[in-house]
């Protein structure tokens, strides 16, 4: 049984089709990883799976409130610690233990530093740190590694391989080899195609 | 949801800006009317409950934009749209995270700035009362206008030009009120009037606001 | 012409005005169709031909 | 009766409404024209003053039309909203952008033969009138409503938000109306045409304004579905234009 998987999925930025007639399954234990060169819509197929956007065509099939989105904006209050961020966001999602995620981070030095006093690499652990808070089985993850040195990378991979091996799963777009089982999605041959009528948009004018 | 409050109103404090801001907004403006309009205390007198409710509207709209734009910004209005926490409910609490920064020290302060403009004082009573009952109105209808303008280059601006015209009959009702209790006229239809407005912002507009953050959104 | 009598000054204003804010609704709808029409066949033939 | 609606959603398919518009247009455009100047010509040449306000009473023939223009077309934009909301008709929405600035200048037209109307009346160009005040406070939500249209790159998300700002703004348009009234007891007379026409107006006047209203009422028609017609191909160009942009990159 597949956490999360889509059918026939047109996904679409700013009404146009990027990608379309996708087809796949995400189980448990399973790193999706999505490769593609930029612009070819991987942000949109990612947003369009956390449910921040709707499918333009096809379906998105996963539990409710299943998925946790992370991007490149982590999401951090410049003024609020290391750990009131964290906390927020773990009383946001049902109040789940900032300690290990903390922990895994190596954050836990930093945990009454402002937010705003980190560098990219420590705002970027923090930012990940947040889905160990969620709780939910599916980590939707738009560019994980971007900021982050050799060794935050490496903390990175465990707490992905942590949670596949509990049972969870994770769609990672992402352009560097993470070291671990995975199974690679090309996007670039999905790219939409400009030369077909479709019913719904532009082509419905005139 | 209560952290989400708790997280905003930490936020006002702490940022700088958002709290004491339209306070001192709305003290500079009202040392700036008569200013203009000359030291005559009559006048002033007369015009005081206008001058404070428009000060009052002001002072909330500097604010409004950063209810939504900075969590657009730095990515948590993403995160918290695929949080647990249905939309609507976010957005109430930030309406009302925005009422407690900016609303409620501005019922607070206008007594005293009351003051300055010779205000008379039966009219005090009614400044607090429409203030209490109208500035979550203001706070709410504001965060609709956040809400449209999320995500727009220079929002901010279109963003009074939305919400200045769905303040007025708040403002309306509200300075009536004061102009009748300073008359020692009866003040029970606007008061009724305006505590309508306040009731149906807070129970209808945060679906409206959290319809148009899922479409800036997508 | 009719004999507007002592306020012949205003009501030609207020037809005045009229005629000039209608015309130019009616002149910046008609601009604004020709240019679309115009942009539209540019962009159609870019389409077919290019 | 039985109304066949799949037949009626199909007029506002953009290639059927395009195509029954080119025909259709040309014959409304004259037909208003025609009207249109025939109602003010009857109106501002064949009509005696009236005993009390003088020739003023002619402005009537623009302020009456205009004014119901103004406040119906703002009707008509909550229709279309309602409809790209619950069916998502691209031409609902676009015909509710297109009849925003013909209904804006309904209300500017209202509002300056109002206050032209007025000063020889009360003496002064402007006053809190509450239908003058209510008139103003609708020029703010037209100019609102057109403005966050134009500040919105993605035609769909603009056509969605607008729908919300008509919808809320209709309610609050409402409101602003009754604590307008509430705030100042005007000078302004009552209904000068209801549909009680004995009761209010003598024959002479009526006439000429139903024909101007008419006329009105034709060109609004005309020109909305002229805009909309533009609209229509601003969106084709638009989405062509992005597809070239999707093909370059």
């Amino acid at each position: 049984m597949s956490l999360i998987s889509v059918k026939d999925l047109t996904v679409s930025r700013g009404g146009m089709p990027v990608l379309e007639g996708l087809s796949f399954a995400v189980s448990a234990g399973e790193v999706l990883v999505l490769r593609g060169p930029n612009g070819s819509g991987k942000t949109t197929l990612l947003r369009t799976l956390a449910g921040l956007q709707p499918p333009y065509a096809g379906e998105v099939m996963a539990e409710p409130e299943s998925v946790a989105y992370a991007a490149h904006a982590d999401g951090l209050k410049a003024t609020l610690s290391v750990a009131e961020n964290l906390g927020f966001w773990a009383g946001v999602y049902g109040g789940h233990d900032i300690e290990p995620a903390l922990l895994h981070f190596n954050l836990d030095a930093l945990r009454e530093r402002p937010a705003g006093n980190l560098s990219a690499g420590q705002k970027r652990r923090l930012g990940l740190a947040r889905l160990m808070v969620t709780g939910r089985p599916i980590w939707v993850l738009d560019e994980p590694t971007v900021s982050l040195d050799a060794a935050s990378v490496a903390l990175f991979a465990s707490a992905v391989k942590a949670h596949v091996a509990a049972g969870g799963a994770a769609v990672i777009a992402t352009h560097i080899d993470l070291g671990f089982e995975e199974t690679v999605f090309d996007v670039t041959p999905f790219k939409a195609r400009m030369d077909v009528v479709r019913d719904d948009f532009d082509e419905a004018f005139l | 949801m209560i952290r989400l409050l708790w997280r905003d109103i930490t936020l006002a404090f702490r940022s700088g800006g958002g709290f004491g801001l339209g306070l001192g907004f709305f003290l500079i403006l009202v040392t700036l009317v008569p200013f203009g309009v000359g030291p005559d205390g009559e006048m002033l007198s007369a015009i005081a409950p206008g001058i404070l409710w428009v000060g009052a509207l002001l002072a909330c709209l500097l604010s409004l934009d950063r209810i939504f734009a900075l969590d657009f910004e730095d990515g948590s209005l993403d995160l918290l749209a695929t949080a647990p926490i249905p939309l609507e409910g976010v957005v109430a609490m930030k309406a009302l995270a925005h009422w407690i920064t900016t609303g409620l020290p501005l019922v607070l302060a206008a007594p005293a700035l009351g003051f300055l403009l010779h205000l008379d004082s039966a009219a005090y009573r009614w400044l607090i009362v429409t203030l209490l009952i109208g500035t979550p109105a203001l706070s709410f209808i504001g965060s609709f206008g956040a809400a449209l303008t999320v995500g727009l280059k220079r929002g901010g601006l279109l963003m009074s030009l939305l919400v200045l015209p769905l303040y007025i009959p708040t403002l309306i009702f509200g300075a009536e009120v004061v102009r009748r209790g300073a008359g020692g006229f009866l003040v029970a239809t606007p008061l009724a009037m305006q505590a309508g407005i306040t009731l149906g912002a807070i129970a209808l507009l945060p679906f409206a606001a959290a319809a148009a953050i899922r479409v800036a959104l997508r | 012409m009719p004999d507007l009598g002592k306020y012949a000054g205003d009501v030609l204003l207020a037809y005045g005005a009229t005629f000039l804010l209608l015309a130019g609704l009616i002149a910046g709808s008609l601009i604004r169709s020709a240019k679309v029409k115009r942009l539209l066949k540019a962009a159609e033939e870019r389409k077919n031909h290019g | 009766m039985a109304i066949n609606w799949n037949a009626f959603w199909e007029w506002a398919n953009p290639r059927k409404f395009m195509r029954w518009t080119d025909r259709a247009l040309p014959l409304i455009s004259v037909l208003a024209a025609v009207i249109f100047v025939s109602g003010l010509v009857w109106g501002f040449f064949f009509t005696p003053d009236d005993y009390r306000q003088g020739s003023t009473v002619k402005i009537f023939y623009i302020h009456v039309p205009s004014a119901m223009m103004a406040i119906n077309i703002w009707a008509m934009m909550l229709v279309a909203s309602l409809i790209w909301i619950v069916r998502r008709h691209h031409v609902s929405a676009l015909a509710a952008k297109s009849a925003a600035a013909i209904g804006m200048t309904m209300t500017l037209i209202a509002l300056i033969t109002g206050a032209v109307w007025g000063k020889p009346m009360w003496g002064t160009y402007w006053e809190w009138d509450p239908r003058l005040t209510s008139f103003l406070i609708l020029l703010l939500f037209y100019i609102g409503y057109m403005a966050l249209w134009e500040a919105i790159d993605n035609p769909d998300t603009a056509a969605d938000l607008t729908s919300v700002l008509c919808l809320v703004g209709s309610v609050f348009a409402i409101l602003s109306r009754y604590a307008v009234l509430f705030w100042n007891q005007g000078l302004h007379q009552g209904a000068s045409l209801s549909l009680d026409a004995a009761e209010n107006v003598d024959d002479v006047y009526w006439y000429p304004a139903l024909v101007a209203i008419a006329g009105f009422i034709l060109l609004f028609v005309s020109l909305v579905l002229l805009r909309t017609r533009t609209e229509i191909r601003a969106r084709r160009l638009h989405a062509l234009e992005m597809r070239e942009r999707v093909k370059d990159a």
